[in-house]
């Protein structure tokens, strides 16, 4: 969220204004408060087209009757519903755990979006092993079904549960196999990076979907894989309602009944966020003339924020309007891809039949692994013969090293920002004046106490 | 130095130097994916994979004995991890040559049947890289590594008669303690270290001469020193901890007895030799890193501390084992705690060099030397001789369909190969005059002596030995009497064994224990060969 | 108190309550929660620590790995609703009376030590110093802001950021490299994967008697269309293809220009357009093949036997770059498929047949 | 008052005695297991304090990561041989393997 608030971070704003020590808890807490809120919301939406949806396809109407003639208001009718339910405790149940499990399903899936990037430096956490953390973090929503299923004392739930750890745990290997092709294409982990580095020439060519054969699989893959991982049908036995009643949320009411579909949705918005960054472009649209621009704004944008004041080397935090106009542009196109390949899912849920829980793991164990296999070596074996190629053929132009596209625009974007400080200087002379009015943070605040040793020798 | 050359170096260390140095493992690598591509193709209905992991092991033996041969100097290997030298060339040789035998002898007696061969198989082969990698740690994470590497595949081997209860209750008495103490084990190595910066082992050795040196740093040094002394220790004594559980020494001997009886012989049989050997050379290769080659005044008392430990724990263990040995009636719980009792023998030794190798006394670096002589001797004769009596529990199995000694009754004459066999390896484990054993014992009790003359209790030690020996004689000889003395009870079926493959199996097995005992060429050799490894080792240190 | 030492204790606490409460819990799923408590504490006390790339592989493979496996352990071994295996009283008493001495023990020896001071004369100065200070500006690569993902990358090969700073002299030496634990691991974790897999799998059997009947009389009845044409015959027929080709596109080229120059896209983009008229346009014809096909007795139908249509024969024609694409593993499906059909064959539903 | 490494060690040394306990008490063989996790999250904990504060560096990291993949395999193993002694025995209390005495 940093080029938001005219600050590197929320954190380093706050900490300007108000104390370090408060501005940093200000800032978790504000970033919790923007995350819940927007995520709360983006279940509701998906939980009303899923009802759409299905009438649709159904050849029904779908919800009509609350918020007009779209009734859109329906997921927040149903979660009104939904609270006013009693919340039922089985007797046979091992209350505490029951009580917990939602809890865990839904902290592990919204905790996701702390990592997932809407635009170029639009991310709560950018971390360098981005992609590795989120994964990590999602794989424990698994957590809270199983305890779910094994606490409510009744074995339709067991199986449930039971099913879920199974199908789980075979299908979080495929997912991170078929997530690290793209990996090896562009060599980070750090989402914001992964996507910066598909900005198309011409068109779609910077997609990595499209970077060559093995991604274009994997991607297929991918989806598939994740669809079986946020138990979505055809993939969705731990809650199979026509041998197991509901699986795991059998004894379930209410609220705590809802969030699991709070979870779940959550986690159906992250996959795909997940896939429209590792395959989709993230937030480029695709256009060879539209990223350029926009990923030169962005890198400005970027180095405004960066800027240090060379007498006392501290950052200065500029605000650059046409990056956050370009930003703010990027999310809307994530988004969208995202939702799209949501609405894939639902579409998918609703055409295809469930499978058996044995040939789910058939699926996963004989086929989809191997492939996820086949497809890792490919990628990273395809770069050495395509750059063996590449380099003796004028027929694939376009095959330009990824870094090098990337060096080239924020060369750009360095230029226009150095002729921007020339022509600042040339205008203003008093520049020191309009320095001290901006706010200036130390260096690196974050990094803890000095490690052990450091007064030693220094 | 920029991050190409950097990374071209290292891959001349890794490609032009390592590898080939690390060619028999590597082999055994190949061989365990060769196993699984022969079930892929199911080529295993046409071609049993013992084929497959005998021919991979033979291989594996070809390269190691080619470095035997070639020598060469010491070497750390992939960046200082592993460490090439004389001892462990001659214990990879050892435990590959064993690997052999073990995959021989599991081909005649058939315990995995041809489905499962691949899986067996597999974790034998694994478990092997494992112990190879012990034997040349030069690091305290190949440390852990190899002891994880080596436990692992043993627990499902124990198990490996997955439908018995006896089996599946071995191996997860097995599996419990084996976890738990490699926990301990490696928060110690935690401890270790943290306090010494470093993982390397031969950095180790210098930083704890430096810890140990009273002139290493000015100021309040007692207290220094002791906290740092006191973090140190109990680091160690935890790392014994998970080595002491893999040779079976006393205060963790309690799986032994469980998991050999709960395992087939076969594997009872590798793991009281293989695991042993493995354990051993890592035991010395680390009570060695631990203090440092500069004789100190504050080094050479750890140097001896650390020396009449072992020799305690060595005299409890051997007592123990031919104690608890003597009530047994099952055969191979009665092999299992003779494994004990020998481990503690040769525990023995390691505990006589110790007091040595920084001690005053005349040629105390030759002795110590003369000390690891026996050991290394000891361990192969103990080799030959422990396959040799696990091997014939594994045929008369396959026979009687029992294991207790008292179903032994009048074998000895109905089966002449076997029971001649199991009277050499008796004996030999006995140390009795004219068989391997005898002369393995005699070195460690020779070097024990010399140990003696530096630490008078070492003499104490020698004498528990000699008595637990003589003591030992016992229950050995129940064997015996049951194979010979008592009669085949009336009505029972005769048994027959054919002599091929079998009683040539038990032939090859026994033979080296006679050599080793009657012509004295055979020992000669082989104890030239282990005074050469044994004096690099010593004089490289 | 900074937001550094807040963290610290809310973490200590979580992690060892966690942890005091497996100890004290009989019910074994309850153990398993308060163990995801203890476990998922110890991973935030890595990011607290700046060893990020640690924190989320505690994550990924103990929370979400192994702690899944044990709870899915305890299901399968369930024999009611609630295992509740008690510990006796007087055991827990010896048992927490040892374990707070242990800990004791522990404690005192380790806070004892004077950390600094032992590593500075134990381990010298120059090193002594980890992580390195924070550089001017923002590094990705600096370890201390807890981006540890290349550093242990780099360390994993040998290297350490340090040597390839130019401004060391003693970078001369490779610092210890992890390569072989982490090629060795893997052998490992192949090794325990059989071991478990063998343990918990049951016995294969094989068909006797009234099974092997049933097995044989359940087994799909193959569709008789042809002789399918086998992969060596194929592969000559492609061969003999690949020089009919040539020899039209070396000589087109020589006209064109040296051969030693790469190609003008032009020329690529007609001759892959004549090729793939020629590769359609002759299977799709009367002949059923090119004249490699013909001349090895082979011809290309449909699934039916029929011969095929230029579109289905476009298709597979393009789709043989899919079968390239992938290796080249496509045109060896041919010699386990059970029609002997080649990826492309598969793709545009046809039958590569023995011509009669 | 700063913390140092020996905060982190004392959290290491609660974990390790928390996993000693756990296996010295349960009977339940995957309570075993559990406390064998604990014992090596401690030790865990100590290689990533060190990496942080002393001179052991980034090898700390390492071996932590290392010792992460091991106790993942052993347990995986381990939970195969507790599944098989739950086939053979109908129970997973570890005393009730009692047959191997003597």
């Amino acid at each position: 969220m940093s080029a938001l608030f005219a600050a590197n971070s929320l954190g380093e704003f706050l900490a300007n204004n108000v104390s370090e020590r408060w501005g940093l808890a200000l800032a978790a807490f504000i970033h919790a408060f923007i995350l819940i809120n927007v995520f709360a919301l983006a279940p509701l939406i998906f939980i009303w087209l899923e009802r759409k949806v299905s009438g649709r396809i159904q050849d029904r109407l779908g919800p009509t009757r609350v918020g007009g003639r779209f009734g859109w208001l329906q997921g927040l009718a149903d979660g009104g519903k939904l609270i006013q339910k009693e919340d039922l405790v089985p007797a046979a149940a091992d209350s505490m755990l029951f009580r917990m499990a939602p809890y865990i399903a839904c902290i592990a899936a919204f905790g996701t979006f702390m990592l997932l990037p809407f635009s170029g430096g639009w991310v709560a956490v950018a971390s360098d092993i981005g992609l590795f953390l989120l994964v990590a973090i999602l794989s424990l929503e698994v957590l809270g079904i199983i305890l779910a299923g094994y606490s409510s004392g009744s074995k339709w739930s067991l199986f449930g549960g039971m099913r879920e750890a199974a199908q789980m745990v075979s299908y979080e290997i495929p997912l991170a196999i078929t997530a690290l092709v793209p990996i090896v294409t562009v060599g980070s982990l750090n989402l914001v990076e992964i996507a910066e580095m598909q900005t198309s020439t011409v068109f779609l060519d910077g997609w990595l979907m499209f970077n060559n054969p093995f991604t274009f699989i994997a991607f297929f893959v991918y989806f598939t894989v994740a669809t079986a991982g946020c138990k979505r049908a055809p993939f969705d036995l731990a809650e199979a309602e026509s041998e197991l009643v509901g699986g795991f949320h059998t004894e379930y009411s209410g609220m705590r009944w809802s969030f699991f579909f709070m979870a779940e949705y959550a986690a159906m918005f992250v996959v795909s966020g997940l896939a429209s960054i590792l395959f989709l472009g993230g937030w480029n649209t695709g256009f060879g003339f539209i990223d350029q621009a926009l990923a030169v704004t962005r890198y400005r944008g970027a180095l405004e924020l960066a800027a240090i004041d060379p007498e006392t080397g501290l950052y200065l935090t500029n605000f650059y309007l046409p990056s956050f106009l370009a930003n703010l542009f990027g999310m809307v196109v994530f988004v969208s891809k995202a939702s799209l390949l949501v609405f894939v899912q639902i579409w998918i849920r609703w055409t295809l039949p469930r499978l058996r829980i044995d040939q789910v793991m058939m699926t996963c164990l004989k086929y989809l692994i191997p492939i996820s296999c086949v497809l890792f070596l490919g990628a990273t074996l395809w770069p050495i013969g395509v750059l063996h190629f590449a380099e003796r053929s004028t027929v694939m132009p376009f095959f330009e090293p990824i870094q090098n596209k990337i060096e080239r625009l924020k060369g750009v974007a360095q230029k226009s920002h150095d002729d921007a400080e020339e022509e600042r200087a040339e205008q203003d002379s008093p520049v020191s004046d309009v320095k001290d009015e901006r706010p200036a943070v130390e260096l690196a605040p974050a990094v803890a106490s000095a490690p052990l040793g450091s007064e030693g020798s220094k | 130095m920029n991050f190409d050359a950097i990374l071209e170096k290292l891959i001349n260390d890794t490609v032009g130097q390592s590898l080939g140095h690390f060619s028999s493992e590597l082999a055994l690598c190949v061989t365990i994916v060769g196993l699984l591509l022969v079930r892929l193709v199911s080529l295993d209905r046409w071609l049993p994979t013992y084929w497959v992991a005998l021919l991979g092991a033979i291989a594996a033996f070809g390269l190691a004995a080619c470095q035997m041969k070639q020598g060469g100097a010491t070497q750390f290997l992939f960046t200082g991890l592993l460490v090439y030298d004389q001892f462990g060339i001659f214990f990879r040789l050892f435990l590959l040559l064993f690997l052999v035998l073990v995959i021989a002898l599991t081909v005649i007696s058939g315990i995995p049947d041809n489905e499962d061969g691949p899986d067996f198989y597999t974790l034998l082969l694994g478990a092997t890289i494992g112990m190879m990698l012990m034997v040349s740690a030069n690091n305290l994470l190949i440390l852990f590594l190899g002891i994880e590497m080596t436990s692992v595949p043993s627990y499902v081997m124990v198990g490996f008669l997955k439908g018995r209860k006896l089996s599946s209750e071995a191996a997860l008495k097995y599996v419990i303690y084996g976890a738990g103490i490699a926990g301990v084990m490696l928060y110690g190595i935690s401890l270790m270290a943290g306090m010494l910066g470093t993982t390397d082992m031969s950095l180790i050795a210098e930083r704890m001469h430096l810890l140990l040196s009273p002139e290493a740093d000015g100021a309040d040094l007692s207290v220094r020193s002791n906290a740092m002394l006191r973090t140190v220790v109990l680091a160690s004594l935890l790392i014994s901890a998970g080595v002491a559980f893999k040779l079976s020494l006393v205060p963790f001997h309690f799986w032994c007895p469980d998991a050999f009886e709960g395992a087939p012989a076969e594997v009872a049989g590798f793991l009281s030799v293989a695991s042993k050997a493995a354990a051993f050379a890592l035991l010395v290769r680390f009570c060695l890193a631990l203090v440092g080659k500069d004789s100190g005044a504050l080094s050479e008392h750890v140097y001896l501390y650390l020396g009449v430990g072992l020799g305690v724990v060595a005299a409890i263990t051997a007592t123990f084992g031919n104690l608890a040995a003597y009530s047994q009636t099952n055969i191979k719980r009665l092999l299992a705690y003779s494994t004990i009792a020998h481990a503690g023998y040769m525990l023995m030794a390691v505990a006589a060099m110790m007091v040595l190798v920084n001690s005053d006394v005349a040629d105390a670096k030759l002795k110590a030397a003369g000390a690891l002589e026996g050991l290394i001797y000891y361990l192969t004769v103990y080799l030959f001789m422990n396959l040799g009596a696990f091997a014939i529990v594994a045929f008369i199995r396959n026979q009687i369909l029992s294991e207790e000694i008292k179903d032994y009754a009048g074998l000895g004459w109905q089966a002449p190969c076997l029971g001649i066999g199991m009277v050499f390896c008796l004996f030999s484990l006995v140390g009795m005059p004219p068989f391997g054993g005898f002369f393995a014992k005699l070195m460690i009790f020779k070097s024990l002596v010399d140990a003696g003359y530096a630490n008078p209790f070492m003499w104490v030690v020698l004498a528990i030995g000699g008595l637990n020996t003589v003591f030992s004689l016992i229950y050995y000889l129940r064997v015996l009497n049951a194979m010979y003395i008592v009669p085949r009870p009336e009505g029972s079926p005769r048994v027959k064994f054919d002599f091929l493959p079998a009683g040539a199996y038990v032939v090859m097995v026994t033979l080296p224990v006679l050599l080793t005992g009657f012509f004295p060429y055979f020992p000669d050799r082989l104890s030239d060969t282990a005074s050469r490894v044994a004096n690099m080792l010593i004089s490289n240190f | 108190m900074t937001g550094e030492q807040f963290l610290f204790w809310l973490l200590a606490l979580t992690t060892c309550g966690g942890a005091i409460a497996v100890v004290v819990s009989q019910n074994v799923v309850r153990m398993a929660f308060w163990l995801v408590v203890a476990l998922g504490s110890v991973a935030a006390i890595y990011f607290l620590l700046h060893a990020d790339f640690v924190g989320a592989t505690q994550l990924m493979i103990y929370v979400g790995g192994t702690i899944v496996l044990l709870i899915f352990g305890v299901m399968l071994t369930a024999s009611g609703p609630y295992v509740k295996i008690k510990t006796s009283p007087g055991d827990m008493v010896i048992a927490s009376g040892v374990g707070v001495l242990v800990l004791f023990l522990l404690i005192g020896t380790v806070t004892a030590v004077d950390w600094k001071q032992a590593h500075r004369s134990l381990v010298g100065n120059e090193h002594a110093e980890y992580p390195p200070a924070p550089a001017a500006g923002y590094n990705k690569s600096n370890p201390s802001s807890g981006n540890t993902a290349r550093p242990i990358g780099l360390k994993l090969l040998g290297v350490s950021l340090e040597d390839t700073d130019p401004t060391r002299k003693d970078a001369q030496n490779l610092s210890a490299g992890y390569l072989l634990p982490f090629e060795i691991v893997s052998v490992h974790l192949l090794v325990v994967l059989i071991g478990a897999g063998y343990l918990a799998r049951a016995k294969r059997r094989v068909p006797v008697g009234a099974d092997a009947v049933v097995e044989t009389l359940a087994a799909p009845v193959p569709v008789q269309v042809g002789v399918y044409a086998g992969f060596w015959r194929r592969a000559a027929a492609m061969l003999i293809d690949g020089i009919v080709i040539s020899a039209v596109q070396v000589p087109a080229a020589l006209l064109m220009g040296p051969l030693t120059e790469p190609p003008s896209n032009a020329f690529v983009c007609v001759s892959s357009l004549l090729i793939f008229l020629y590769l359609a346009g002759m299977e799709s014809s009367a002949y059923q093949g090119t004249i490699g096909k013909i001349i090895m007795r082979i011809a290309v139908t449909d699934t039916y036997g029929q011969p095929v249509s230029f579109l289905r024969a476009a298709a597979r024609t393009l789709s043989r770059y899919l079968s390239g694409f992938c290796l080249l593993f496509g045109y060896f499906m041919a010699l386990f498929t059970k029609r002997k059909q080649t990826l492309h064959d598969l793709v545009a539903g046809t039958l590569v047949v023995r011509r009669k | 008052m700063d913390i140092g490494l020996n905060h982190y060690l004392v959290v290491g040394a609660v974990l390790f005695v928390c996993g000693i306990i756990c296996m010295a008490t349960k009977r339940n063989a995957i309570g075993i297991l559990m406390g064998v996790e604990l014992v090596l999250n401690g030790a865990n904990i100590n290689f990533v304090a060190f990496s942080r504060y002393t001179a052991l560096g980034l090898d700390g990291q390492i071996v932590s990561l290392f010792v992460i993949v091991l106790a993942a395999a052993e347990a995986a193993v381990a939970l195969a041989i507790a599944l098989n002694f739950y086939n053979n025995h109908l129970t997973i209390d570890v005393d009730r393997g009692d047959e191997l005495a003597g």
